[in-house]
This record gives C-alpha cells, structure tokens and sequence, in this order.
C-alpha cells in the first residue's frame, strides 16, 4: 500500500509542480529548478516503486480512486512490471529533458515558459497515468491528456506558420487515432458494459467464439490509433513534421518516450489483451509488416535529411520499424515456437529501451548544436568536434549506438531481432527476408548515423560559422548527454542484466506458460547469451570478452605508436592539403547534400508532381487549420453581434439623453406631464 | 428621550458650528465630526434597542422610531461620518482655484450636520405632514451646498435642484393633505396625522382619493428620490456639487425620497394592487431610463449620477411590492446603494483631486499611480453590476426572486437586463479611466497630487464594508430584518 | 359658483373672486413690483377667507391659521421679495407666451379646470363634507389656484417670477387646507409656512446671485448642463 | 553442430593461444601477401617489381616519419588506432585453419560483420576528422561500398548459418565440412567471391582511395604512423576476409592437425589472393554508380542462396 501512495505522491507532485512553475513561470531560473525539482524528487519515487514492482510483483489498487458507476469506468491503477518499465523510461528521460531545459530555453527568447514548464510536467504525469491505469476509459482520458499538452509543447514557437501547420497535422492524425480506439473501445464495451482492461478481455474472448469479423474489425480500429501515436508509417506522417518544430528537449520526450506508448498500447491490447488464438498470427503479421514499413521508409527517409532533427525523427520511425517488426515476429510465433517468440517480445522491449536511451541523447545532442549555431540545416555546421569535444562524444555514441555498433546498447537488441527472425524464418520465410531487409536498414542506419556525424562535427566548418564563438553548451546540458551516453553504454555491455530485467516484465505480457526458462534461453552466463532456441545453442554474444580482447588489440595499437616516436615520429598539425591550392576555410566543403548521392538517387522517384525521396515525399503538404469563411463569420459575435448592438445603444442613449435640454421650465412640465401620466396610469390599471 | 436627541443633538452641533465656525477649523472640522460621532452613537443606542425589540415614541407618539427609522439614522450618520472626514482634505484643502474663505466652509460643514439632523428628524417622526416638512427642510438645507463652489454651473444646479424639488414636494403636500382628510372621519382628532394610525384606516377611504394621493406621493417622493420622469435636477445637482455632497446626495438626500415611499405608498399596497403594478412600472422605467441615460455620459459624476437614478428604481421596485421579501430586498439594496455610490462618488472625487478632471476621455491609465482608488472603485463598480461576492449582488437576487415571486416576471427581467447593462457600462468607464491611454491627451502626466490619507481611509472602509456585506450579510440581516417587519407590522395593523 | 351657499356664502364667494382675480393678475402683470403688490393682495384676502371660515364653520384655531398667514404671506414673504426685487431689473424678461395669448390661454384653461374639478369634485372629494358648497368650490378653487401657479412656472422665464409662481401654487394648497383639513394643528401650519419662506428666499438669494453672475434673470439662460 | 560444441570453450587458454596465433597470422603474414601481390602486379605488367618484403619495409619507414594531421580533433588521432585495433579484434572471431574461431564462444558472424563495420566506420571517421573534403568523398564512398557490399557478405553468412542452424563460426564451419557441398552454399560461395574483391578493397572496386581521381580519398591527409596503421589494417582485413572466405565456403581439406590445417589454409588464402590480385591487375576502376548497381544486382541474386538454404538444397 505504501508503495502505491509513493506513486501517487510522485504522480501528484508533478501536478502540483505545474501549478507552481505555471505561477512563477516570470522568473526563468526560479520557474525551470522548481520544474526540475519536482520532477527529480517524482523520478526518485517512480524508480524506488518500479524496484518495488521487479521485486514484490505488481501494485494495484484494492478499491478504485475514483470511479464512474453509471458508465461502469472506475480509476484502477495497477502496475505491472510492464507499466513499471515505462514508468522508468518515462521519468529518466522526462528527468534529463528537464534538466536539460533549465539552460536550453534560454534559446527561445521571446516564448512565455508558462507555455513550457507547466505543460511539460502535466505532459510527463499524463503518459505516467497512461501506462498506470487498467481502465480503458481513463486510459483515454490520459491519452488524450497527453495529446493536448504534446501539442501545446510542439507549438510552443506559435510565431512561425510552419509550427503551426506541423501541430495541426499532429493534432489532426492522433485524434483521428484517439477516435478509432474509441469507436473500437465502445463496441468491446457494448458487449460488457464496463471499460476495466479484465471485462475489455473478457469482451474480446466472446468475440472471439462469436463473432470473429467484428473482433478483427476492433482490431484493427485499436491498431490504427497505436500505430498513429507510434508513428508507424503511413500513419506517423505527422513525425516527421511535429519533431523538428519542437524544442529539443520535447521532441527527446516525443520521441523517447510518447511514440512507445502506441507500442505499449499495442503490447497491452493485442498481447496482454488478446486471448491466445489464430489472431495473434494473423495480427503478428501485419504489425511485422507495419513495421517493415516504417523501418525502411523511415531509414531510407533519414539517408536523404538535410535538417538535424528531421533526420533524427526518422531514424525514430525507423526505429520503431524495428520493435514493431519484432513485437510482431513474437506475436506470430507465439503458439508456434515459444522460445523464438520469447526472444522477440525481449528484443522488442529490449530495442524500445535502447530506443528510447539514444534518441532522447541524439535529440538533446541536436539541441545542443541548435542552441550554439542557431540552425537546423545540416549543410550550415561541420568542423564543430573541436569546438565542443565532449558534445562530439555524446554525439558519436548516440550514432554508433543507433546503428549498433558493439558493444553500445541496441546492437543486442537487434541481434536478437536478426537472431530469431532469421532462425524463426526458417519455418516462416516471409521472416526471413524481413531479417535480412533489417539487416539492410542497420546499414542503411549506420550511414545516416555516420551522415549526422560527418555534416555535424567533423568535416569542414560552414563559413557563416564565427568559430572563435563557439563553445561547449553549460553543464546543465552536458550532464544529461552524459548520463544517456552512459545508459546507451551500459545497456550494450551488460545484456544479462538488462534481459534478467525485462524477462519480468515480458513475463507480466505473456499468458501463463508460454514464456520459457530464463537459462534455457540465454544460457546460465553472467556476463554473455549463449542463445538457444529449443534446439542447440544458435548464437553466442560476450560482450566482456570482446571488450577485453579489442583492449588487448588497442594495446597492440598504442605498441605501434610508441615504436613510431621511439623511432623519431612526431605529431605536428598543419593545413589542410587541397592537392596543392589554398582556399579559406568553408569556401571548399563536402555538404551533408552531397552525402551517398548516388545510391540515395535509387530510392528518389516522382510520382504525380510529388518527388519522393527515400521511398518518402520529398514536401509534405501541411494542413492549415482554416476556418471556412461562413462559420468564421458566425463565430465572429463582435460582428453581428456586439458591435451593432452596442453602437446602437449609445446612438439611443445619446439620443435619450438630448432629452435633457437643460431649461427648468421643460423640467417642470415633464414633472406635471408625470403627474397626469401617473394618475392617468393608476385609474386604468386593474384593481387587486 | 433618544427620538428627541438624535435630530436635536445634530442641530444642536449645527448651530455651534455655524457660530464658532469662523474662529478656527477644530470649531469647524472639529465639532461637526464631534457631532456627527455622537449622533451616531445615539443611533447605535436606539438600533440596539429597537433590536430589542422595544417601539420608542415620544411626544404623544408623534415622534416614533422603529426598525426602519432606526436603521436609516444609522446608515445616514455612519454615511455622514465618511464624508465628513473625506471632507476635510478634499474640500478644505482642494480649493478648484478659490481663496480659502472661512465663512463659506463654515456653513459647509454646518449645513451637513443640520442636514444630518433634519433627516433624522424626518425618520424619527411619525406624523404625515411633519415628516413632509421636514423633508422639505433637508431638500433646503443641502440647497447651498448644492451651489457651494458659487460657479455659473453650481448655481443653475442648485437653482434647478430648489426649483424643482420644492414644486415636486409641494404636489406631495397636496397627497399628505387628501390622505390626511380621507382620514379624518375614521380616526380620533389626535391620532388623524399618524402614518401608524393611517395605515390601519387605508382599505375605508375613498379609492379615487387613495389614487390620486398616490400618484402625488410618486410624484412627490419620486422627485425627491429621482425617479423618471421627476429626475430632472438629479444629474445636474450630483455633477455640479462638491464631491462629498454628490456622495450625500445620492447616499442620503435621495433614500429620502425612498424612505418617504416606503411609509406612504406602502402602506396602501396590500389593499390596491394597482398601486404595486404602478410602482413596479414606474421603477422599471426609471432603471431602463436611467442606465440608456448613463452609458451616453461622458462626464464621470453625470455617470455615477444617472446610474443612481437607475439604481433607485431597484430600491423603489422592492418597497412597492409590500411583500417581505420584496421590502428586504428594497431596503437591503437601499442600504448597499448608499454604500457603493458613496464610494464610487468619492473614487470620483479622488480621481479628480489627483488628475483635476472627471470627463472620462480625459482620464486614462491611471492604475499605476492611484492603486487603491481603482481597488475601490472596481470593488464598487462590482457591487452596483451585480457581482458576487459583492453586496450588490445579495441584495439584488433577493429583488429578482422578489420580483418573481410576486408574478412580475417582466419586471424581474428587466432588473437583470439592467443589472448587466449596469456591469458592462461601468467596467466600460473603469477600462478607459484606469486602463487605456486618455482619448484625448491633453498632459502626458496625468495625475498630478496624491490622494490624502484620510481620503484613502474613507473609501477602503466603505470597501471593507461593500465586501463584508456582501461574504456575511448576517452583519446587517437583523435591522434588515427588524426593518421590514416593522413595515408589515403597520401593513398588517391595516 | 353661481348656486346659492349658506350663510356668508355670498361673502366668501365675492372673497373667492376677488381672491382668484388677484391671482390672475399676480400671474399677468408684467412689472414685477406691481405683481408682487397683487400676490401680497392676494395672500390678504387669503387670510381673510381663512378668517371668514373661522366665523362660519366656528373653528377658532382658523384665526390663528389667519393670523400666521398675515404675518408670513402678507408681510415676510413680500417683505423678501422686494428687498430682493431691487438688486434686480422691474421689468419681468419676456416670458414664453406674449401677454395677450397667454391671458387668453389661461382664461380659457383656468375656467375650464375650474368648471371640471367644480362638477366633479366627488371624485378627489376625500370626504362628504369636502364635497358641499362652499367647501366643494373652495377645492375646486384651490386646485386651480395650484394649476395657476404651475402654470406661471412653466411659461414665465424671469426667475423673480417663478418665485411667485410657487408662492400662488403654496397659497392654493393652503387654501385647500382650509376645507379638508381645518383639524391640522397649528405647528404643522407653522411647519409648512416656515418651509414656504425659506425655500422662497434661497430662490431669491440664488437669483440674485445669479443675476450678479450672468446679467440675467432668465432662467431659460440657464441650460448649460444639458445631455 | 555437435562437434563444434564438445570443443567450443573447452578451456580458455586454446582459445587465448589460438588467437594469438591468429593475430599473428593475420597481422604479421599480411603485408607478406600484400607484397606477393604486388610482385604478381610487376609481372603482369612486365616488371620486376619491387621485392616481396617491400611492404614490410613502407611500414617501418611509415612509422618514422612525423605524424601531420590537418586537424587538432581528437578523433582524428584516435580513429586511425581504432581501426587498426577494430581489425585486429575481428581477426579474433574468425576461423584461420581451425574448426572454430579463437573467440567463437563469444561472438558469432553477426558480431563479426558488425565489427567489420566498426573497421568500416573508424575508417570514415578517419577521413572525416581530417576536414579535408577529398577526405569526405572517400568517406561517402567508402559508405556506399559498405552499403552495397555488406549484404552479400551478411546474405552468405546467413545462408551459411541457415544451413547450421546457428550463428556461430565453427558452427557453419563444421557443418559444411561434414554435411558436403551444397546447392545453397556454393551459390553463396560465389556470390561472396564476386563481393570479395570489394570487401578487399581492390580494384575495380578501390573506389574510395581511388588515387587518380580523389588522390586517396579518406588516405589523403593520412601520414606516418597513422597512414601505417591505416595500410596495415586494409591488408589485413584482405587477410581476414579471406580467410573467411576459405574457410567457411571451401572448408576441405581438413586434417585434425593444427598446422597442417593452417598451412593448408595460408595456402589456399594464396591462391585466392593471387586471383584477387589477377582480376585487380587486368581491370579498370569502376565508376561508384555503378559498383552500387552491380553490388545491388548481386544482393537479390544472392537472396537466391537464402532461398536454396531454405527449402534445404
């Protein structure tokens, strides 16, 4: 019980700290401590009861907090080791954002923080409440709490259209989303009566034995609106579009956290939900194709990005591409191969995690390059490595971890995608060839990451670029970089512990008995997987004795070097060499453009008057939030309204009032005119 | 011995004033505050003892203090006491341009505590024509403060506010004198004058008579209340007096008009319908009238002024009702009227002591430099438009459900419209005077003096008191009550 | 008025005349001196009728009635107005309506007043009393008295003379005192007299200041408070 | 399968020993090879070339001279180090002449592709640190060769690994030299052939470094002990490949002896390279679009293999 109103503490107090920051909101460096406070003291709380959880199992309320009989809806809150995982991604990245913020905003200069602070707490407290309840009607109300304050916070420059537009299609495709699930919630309520996840159960499983079209009907309802808020393309338009216009420290959250919560949905209704049944295979494949989608599109749609953050927004969708491939590989293999299911659904939370860890750092680190320059375009920046070292490390983690280099975090989880797509597509080719498209894209990341890197922090700077002003961003801004490099590290170096991790909560996922021994998949080491499917080991990984043998190999290297100065070798720098001409520094540059233009010129295509690049069009038409003229001038009440009728109220009193002609005599016969009226009146009026 | 002393002490104090006055302002500031203190302590005496419940007459029941002559006599000399120390720094020391001359403010002060005298002499009296006469004393008496600057347009005023007001009351007169008559044949000689006595006697007399008094006694008392169409010398006489005598003017000198009402025309209302629909006609014109009259104003006063013509029409609409409900909400209005326009008339005088004028598109902005004139004033613009948790708004739901109550819907709509038409046109004026830049800038400084502590002082308290009437109207619920029983009780003697 | 009354009838009938002519030319007369001479006439024969009441309906508190009105409405009253009619110009200012109208007009409106409250007197009659000769013209002439006064108020500008129009339109309610209320105790009388007197001489003083400040004492000057 | 497990971290001093003995191999034999490239080169163009040992010697003087770098970023110095070291690492995870890789027990083809493009990166890294826009284009180059090259190596591996059922070197090692040719194998063998000479980074496909055009692309501001760590890596990735070419797609003969097998395996990495060299002698440099397109072509050939190892020919 006591853990239970630590949650809720921690769950409050971010309210209660968005009403503080929304008072204070004058004072900068006041408003952004206070935010950061409360938002410190509820990540405390959050992982103290998500310990809790792994340890004692699931918190849940005896009686509801509150509750809605007419419509059977009442505020259940249980915490399972699922919820209690994303509770921990929430609150660690929503921490570091936050911190993140207090010297970041700075940037924005003529933006009002109560647009920000506020927002980004009660943000942070409606995903929390999402992953926390089990009713799905609150579990709308959450959602929708986060939509909205999403939305003000992707605004939050209301100056420039663009944003506008850019919110306006967010708004637009997620509610669109919110109205599916709705419309889906309703008909499993109309067979219950009732919106707590057990009685949505028990409606799916009737639906199952009756009525199987509506049942996939449902389904499908539910995937859209997960897949919208997952940016799964072709639903995650509006990603690539709201990302960017955000600030940085928001789209980290955006991004790290809140397009996982369509995964979270998607793992709660169609895995936890969803009795076990045919559906899951047929349901498996489609997400798995959904998936594939957005994986190649998305990565294919980063190679051609000129705009930071835009490249990293798809690098999400393709991201995302991959954790839904593999939520929909365990799906399908669930009744099939529970072993290669099992390994799936890990990898998949596995992904989500690293995921979450690096684009949260990529974004901040965008940020920083944001805040110093100024600018988004790739093409203005290069050579900034020198200038702000340790963001070119933070940096470069960030990008060798989202391609997967061992031993940084997410090339576990991706070799346990290939792993068991592979092996599993033995007996389901269509998987096999999804492995090997996977595989593909990892490259393809690995270009993108490396593009990012080359057009951001090596290479020649741009010449509007004053070098002499340019510094490493505040600390408040590096710690967080720091702390997410390091998580992003420690994820790719213990795999064990971060499997022994996730085993629970995968274990909370899946219906009783179709989860295998821990050991029996991953083998009984501390330190290494020896991966094995029912039969024989098929994969070994160790990152200890990688890291241990490239040590002994860098040893190797340093030998070499201390040969070479033994030898007279000295390190001088000079110029830049350009095969004999001098020119001024960013007069001769390798943009970002020019990066892998002919292999990116096999994925560019025009269909219809729109150019496609990477398989993704080039512009996207923006939405504008247009009212039509009819409704605009009905809405205007000034207008036909007020306006008339105020005017002609003051033309009447003018009017009255001239009545006043100031000549005592005219007062008087009004006073003898009154007399007579009065009794004129009183003598006509009805008696009693 | 307390009905005597609460009209004779203050004319006692009047006559002091008036002979020591000239020697030195303690003889003047001095004793009229001493005696307007005084008289409100023998007021609070004679509340707390009609509270308990006791009738106090004296002479032969010619004099006869109830709830509501009780309660008017402490609202007047509580009101009195304001503006007398509002006074003291504001027409003493702001001369608008004059030498100081001892003599005019002598009879300054002296006339308002005469006046305070005279009306509570016309409360605690009991008898129809005395009460007449007496009422006609308090119309001459404010007369010369109407005119107290001797400018050209202070003079037409007060000419008007003389003129019209003594032909006004005169046609009263010629009420008191049928009612009187009509009376005659069924009351013993001594008792004939007796409002108390007369109200047992109304259903006997001759409707035709009852009528015709009536409609003189509208006539009459609504001159002297500013009812329309007999407001005429309303605006001029509030906009072209000194500040403190708006405040007593609109605060006091017209309750006069309404009090009068209530002890007349009251008591013919349970027994003629008529009489009641009239009164509600009458009301509702005046506060439509008076509120379309407002809104085209320019200068501030002329404003406040109109607004209190519209604003009686609440108070007289309660009183004519004769039902309980009604006659609280008629006096509770009455009394919070004279709270807020007091105040909103002293802002007024606030503003134009800091800026030297009171034409609103000369005034602008000002909130920086004046705080607590506009906290006063928004507090009392609040109250008058109506808004919770403001006095205003107690008294005036407790006249809808009055209004509604008795069957008179329209009337009740028309009070709300009004009601709000009242709020918008008062924030309009607060918006442009504390807000906006001045239409016309004639000086890009504006405000000039700063406003006295004692000017401060008098306004925060009739604040404090617009807000705590209006969070515990318990505080005044008991005279309120008392009050209106005490006119049902003579309703009931009928 | 032409039926027969009771005793002394025909007295207090010429005194009725003689009274309501004064009137007349107290209203009329364009010399402001002159006008004052008739309403100081007028109040005299309206003590005189107060007197005549005393002897007939043998109520002795009327000659104290009579007395005051002596004193204040044919010695005080007139007494202020000329000390104040000579700080001001005789001659009346043009009033709204030429004199020859205006005597017309009023003749006519005065007669038909009279003649109308005369025949239906009933109707605002209090008691029975009130509705039998004399007491019943004596109404009907008090009231028209009253209308004659407001009458002077609304067409005549010269502030002087507005005076005296409330002083006809006091005269006609003390007049109608006399018949529906003789019981009124004498302080009430007193009361209302004193108020007469006072309100009479502010009007006065505030004229003549008025007169000092504009040159004028046309009221119809006066209307610059005006919207 | 169950062969390689009886042996598989069996105890951990064979494995340490072995890799040592990879290292050497790798490290020390691979500018040898390189030189009897070269030699092979002279005499095609009928020269006597310069001697055997030559690369030997252009280390050695590499390492003596001063170190000029166009850049004061750390990686910069770095990069070059961790790619020679990235190199050395992988060498660790493949099999040369052994049934099982040193460090098999610990990493599997995945990771080894993987670290390849660790090599990969830090060699772009390399370029792009040293801010010379030469540097750059040899960088995007060298992307795109990987691009389009490391799916046929990955497409091989995996058929290989389809076949064994398990990721693990030895693994496929073994169960190719037990199980026999092939329909599946030996068109991967093929397709990885055709891939080799990239991987290697030979002509037609030197695109990268391509002297005449970009004067050595990601090499050119390279210099001294950096631009010897840079050549030492390149040869010895060669070796590494194709020794994983030889050992997983040719596996016979194989002896249960330790040298015998490895001196059986040096000289079927002679032979290969031998033809490496041939084909890189007697053609011209493609240009990189159409690399891309050979290369891409060659991916869904190669997806042909998958599907033989699939249905199980």
């Amino acid at each position: 019980m006591t853990t239970l109103w630590i949650l809720l503490c921690s769950l409050g107090i971010l309210a209660l700290g968005a009403g503080i920051a929304a008072i204070t909101y004058k004072q900068h460096k006041t408003c952004s401590w206070i935010s950061f406070a409360t938002v410190f003291a509820s990540t405390t709380g959050i992982i103290y009861c998500a310990a809790q959880v792994f340890i004692n199992g699931p918190i849940k309320t005896a009686q509801p907090l509150f509750s809605l009989p007419g419509i059977g809806a009442s505020l259940m809150i249980t915490v399972d080791a699922l919820s209690a995982l994303f509770l921990v991604i929430t609150s660690v990245i929503c921490f570091c954002s936050t911190l993140y913020s207090i010297h970041y905003m700075s940037y924005y200069k003529g933006e009002s923080l109560l647009r920000y602070y506020p927002f980004l707490l009660l943000f942070a407290l409606g995903m929390m409440g999402v992953v926390c309840v089990s009713d799905m009607l609150f579990f709308f109300v959450f959602w929708e709490f986060m939509t909205l304050t999403s939305y003000v916070l992707v605004i939050y420059e209301r100056n420039e259209e663009i944003n506008l537009r850019a919110g306006f299609l967010y708004f637009l495709l997620t509610h669109i989303g919110l109205l599916c699930m709705f419309v889906a919630a309703f008909l499993l309520y109309a067979r219950v009566g009732s919106f707590s996840f057990k009685e949505m159960q028990n409606a799916m499983g009737m639906l199952l034995t009756q009525n199987t079209a509506l049942l996939h009907l449902v389904l499908t309802l539910f995937f859209i609106g997960f897949a919208t808020k997952a940016a799964a393309l072709p639903f995650g338009a509006w990603l690539p579009e709201a990302h960017p216009v955000a600030p940085s420290s928001i789209s980290a959250i955006l991004s790290g956290v809140m397009i996982k919560m369509g995964v979270y949905g998607i793992l709660r209704v169609f895995v936890w939900m969803l009795p076990s049944s045919h559906a899951w295979y047929i349901w498996g494949g489609v997400i798995a194709i959904f998936g594939i989608i957005s994986m190649v599109i998305g990565s294919l749609a980063a190679l051609t990005q000129d705009d930071n953050k835009k490249l990293i927004a798809f690098s999400s969708i393709g991201q995302i591409g991959y954790i839904l491939l593999a939520v929909g590989m365990g799906m399908s293999f669930l009744r099939v191969a529970p072993p290669l299911a099992a390994v799936a659904f890990l990898a998949a939370l596995y992904h989500l995690v690293n995921d979450a860890a690096l684009k949260a750092l990529w974004f901040l680190n965008a940020g920083s390059i944001i805040y110093r320059i100024g600018t988004r375009d790739l093409n203005r920046m290069g050579g900034l490595g020198t200038l702000m070292p340790i963001t070119a490390t933070t940096g470069l983690i960030a990008c060798l971890s989202v391609a997967g280099i061992p031993p940084l975090s997410s090339f576990t989880s991706k070799w346990l995608i290939f792993q068991s797509s592979l092996i599993g597509g033995i007996d389901m080719p269509i998987y096999l060839v999804f492995g090997v498209a996977a595989f593909f894209m990892s490259v393809v990341t690995l270009a993108y990451a490396l593009k990012y890197m080359n057009a951001t922090f090596l290479g020649k700077s741009h010449g509007e670029i004053n070098r002499s002003l340019i510094t490493e961003v505040p600390i408040s801004m590096k710690i967080p970089q720091i702390i997410l490099a390091v998580i992003c590290l420690g994820l790719g170096v213990l795999p064990i512990m971060v499997l022994k991790v996730l085993y629970p909560a995968l274990n909370s996922l899946l219906p009783f008995g179709y989860l295998p021994r821990f050991t029996a998949l991953f083998g009984s080491g501390l330190t290494g997987i020896n991966l094995s499917f029912a039969g024989g080991i098929s994969g070994m990984w160790n990152p200890l004795w990688l890291i241990i043998a490239a040590g002994f190999c860098f040893g190797l290297g340093y030998l070499v070097f201390r040969f070479s100065s033994a030898g007279g070798s000295r390190v001088r720098v000079a110029e830049t060499w350009y095969g004999g001409r001098k020119h001024a520094a960013g007069e001769v540059r390798y943009t970002s453009l020019s990066f892998y233009v002919p292999f990116k010129q096999y994925f560019a295509f025009r269909v219809k008057g729109i150019d496609f690049e990477g398989l993704y069009p080039k512009t996207l038409h923006l939405p504008r939030m247009t009212i039509p003229q009819w409704l605009r001038a009905v809405l205007d009440i000034d207008h036909w309204l007020y306006y008339p009728f105020a005017s002609g109220f003051v033309r009447l009193s003018q009017w009255f009032s001239r009545v006043h002609v100031g000549i005592p005599q005219v007062y008087i016969l009004w006073i003898i005119i009154g007399v007579i009226a009065a009794i004129i009146v009183l003598f006509t009026l009805p008696a009693g | 011995m307390l009905p005597i002393l609460v009209f004779v002490v203050p004319v006692g104090f009047a006559v002091l004033v008036f002979a020591l006055g000239r020697v030195h302002w303690i003889f003047r500031e001095g004793l009229a505050l001493l005696g307007l203190v005084v008289t409100f302590a023998i007021s609070i005496a004679i509340c707390g003892r009609v509270l308990g419940g006791e009738l106090l007459t004296a002479w032969d029941r010619n004099l006869y203090v109830d709830g509501l002559s009780a309660l008017m006599e402490v609202l007047g000399s509580g009101m009195g006491i304001i503006i007398v120390l509002y006074s003291i720094r504001y027409v003493t020391r702001h001369q608008l341009g004059m030498p100081l001359n001892p003599w005019r403010h002598t009879y300054f002060y002296g006339l308002q505590v005469l006046f305070l005298g005279m009306f509570n002499w016309t409360c605690a009296t009991n008898s129809l024509i005395m009460m007449w006469v007496s009422m006609e004393a308090t119309t001459l008496s404010v007369a010369f403060l109407v005119t107290f600057y001797w400018q050209r347009q202070s003079m037409e005023a007060g000419y008007k506010y003389l003129l019209l007001v003594s032909v006004g009351v005169t046609l009263a007169l010629l009420g008191c004198v049928l009612v009187y008559a009509a009376a005659i044949p069924f009351l013993p000689g001594h008792n004939i004058l007796l409002l108390t006595e007369i109200g047992k006697v109304t259903k006997l007399m001759p409707e035709s008579v009852v009528l015709i008094a009536c409609a003189m006694f509208v006539a009459g008392f609504g001159t002297k209340a500013g009812l329309i169409p007999f407001h005429a010398w309303l605006p001029d006489a509030h906009a072209e007096a000194p500040v403190p005598i708006s405040a007593l003017l609109s605060g006091i000198v017209i309750k006069i008009g309404a009090y009068a009402l209530a002890r007349t025309v009251t008591i013919f209302a349970p027994s003629y319908g008529a009489v009641v629909i009239f009164v509600a006609i009458m009301a509702s014109v005046s506060m439509v009238i008076g509120i379309i009259m407002a809104w085209a104003q320019d200068d501030l006063k002329r404003l406040l002024a109109y607004h209190s013509v519209s604003q009686m029409g609440y108070v007289v609409e309660g009183l004519g009702l004769g039902t309980y409900l009604g006659i609280y909400g008629g006096l509770f209005h009455l009394v919070n009227h004279t709270i807020f326009k007091g105040l909103l008339f002293l802002c007024a005088g606030a503003l134009m002591y800091a800026t030297g004028s009171r034409r609103i598109s000369e005034l602008g902005a000002v909130t920086k430099k004046m705080p607590v004139t506009a906290f006063c004033f928004f507090v009392a613009a609040m109250s008058m438009g109506g808004l919770p948790p403001f006095n205003g708004f107690m008294s005036k739901i407790t006249l809808f459900f009055a209004l509604a109550d008795r069957g008179l819907l329209w009337a009740a709509i028309i009070s709300v419209i009004v009601s709000f038409l009242t709020l918008a046109c008062l924030a309009h004026a607060a918006y442009k005077i504390f807000w906006s830049k001045p239409a016309i800038t004639s000086n890009p400084e504006i405000v000039t003096k700063k406003v006295p502590f004692l000017m401060q002082v008098s306004m925060i308290v009739l604040a404090l008191f617009c807000i705590l009437l209006g969070v515990y109207p318990y505080l005044i619920y008991p005279m309120l009550d008392c009050a209106t029983k005490c006119i049902l009780r003579i309703l009931g003697g009928a | 008025m032409v039926e027969d009354i009771g005793a002394g009838g025909d007295l207090i009938i010429t005194l009725y005349l003689i009274h309501f002519a004064f009137s007349l030319l107290a209203a009329e007369l364009r010399n402001l001196k002159w006008s004052i001479v008739a309403i100081t006439i007028q109040s005299l024969f309206l003590t005189s009728i107060l007197a005549t009441f005393a002897n007939i309906a043998a109520n002795p508190s009327l000659y104290w009635w009579s007395l005051t009105s002596l004193i204040t409405k044919v010695i005080i009253i007139p007494l202020l107005l000329l000390l104040y009619i000579r700080q001001l110009p005789t001659a009346e200012t043009r009033p709204w309506l030429g004199t020859a109208p205006s005597v017309a007009a009023m003749f006519i409106l005065v007669v038909i007043f009279y003649s109308f409250l005369h025949t239906n007197v009933e109707f605002i009659a209090p008691t029975l009393q009130a509705a039998v000769e004399p007491a019943r013209s004596n109404l009907a002439l008090s009231l028209t008295i009253c209308a004659l006064g407001l009458w002077v108020l609304l067409l005549r500008k010269d502030a002087a003379k507005a005076v005296i129009g409330l002083v006809l339109l006091e005269n006609g309610v003390h007049l109608s005192l006399v018949t529906l209320a003789p019981t009124l105790p004498e302080t009430t009388i007193i009361g209302i007299i004193t108020n007469v007197i006072i309100t009479v001489w502010l009007l006065l003083y505030l004229a003549g200041r008025i007169f000092q400040t504009l040159g004028t004492t046309d009221t119809a000057t006066l209307s610059e408070l005006k919207h | 399968m169950s062969y390689s497990h009886c042996q598989r971290g069996k105890d951990m001093t064979s494995a340490i020993g072995i890799g040592i003995l990879n290292l050497f191999i790798a490290l020390g034999l691979s500018p040898l090879f390189e030189g009897v490239a070269r030699k092979l080169r002279a005499t095609v163009h009928s020269r006597i070339g310069p001697p055997v040992i030559q690369p030997y010697y252009d280390l050695l003087k590499l390492l003596g001279k001063e170190d000029i770098r166009s850049s004061s970023n750390y990686l910069a110095g770095l990069a070059p180090w961790a790619c020679f070291a990235v190199v050395a690492t992988a060498t660790l995870f493949v099999p040369i002449g052994t049934g099982e890789a040193p460090f098999g027990a610990f990493g599997d083809a995945i990771l080894f592709i993987y670290i390849i493009a660790l090599a990969a990166v830090a060699l772009i890294v390399t370029a792009a640190a040293s801010e010379n826009p030469f540097a750059l284009i040899g960088a995007s180059r060298e992307m795109m060769m990987h691009l389009a090259v490391e799916p046929v190596l990955a497409i091989a591996l995996i058929t290989a690994a389809i076949n064994a059922r398990s990721f693990g070197m030895g693994d496929m090692v073994n169960w190719y030299h037990f199980h026999g040719p092939s329909l599946s194998m030996i068109t991967a063998t093929i397709f990885l052939f055709l891939a080799l000479q990239a991987q290697v980074g030979k002509l037609p496909f030197d695109i990268p470094e391509a002297e005449q055009e970009v004067m050595g692309g990601v090499l050119i501001e390279q210099s001294g002990p950096q631009y010897a760590l840079l050549m030492w890596s390149m040869m010895t990735k060669q070796i590494i490949f194709v020794s994983l070419f030889c050992q997983i797609f040719i596996p016979w003969p194989r002896t249960g002896n330790l040298a015998w097998d490895i001196l059986i395996h040096l000289a079927k990495v002679l032979v290969v390279v031998l033809i490496i060299g041939l084909i890189d002698v007697v053609n011209p440099r493609l240009r990189i679009d159409q690399a891309i397109k050979y290369y891409l072509l060659l991916v869904f050939f190669s997806l042909g293999s998958i599907a033989f190892a699939v249905i199980g020919a």
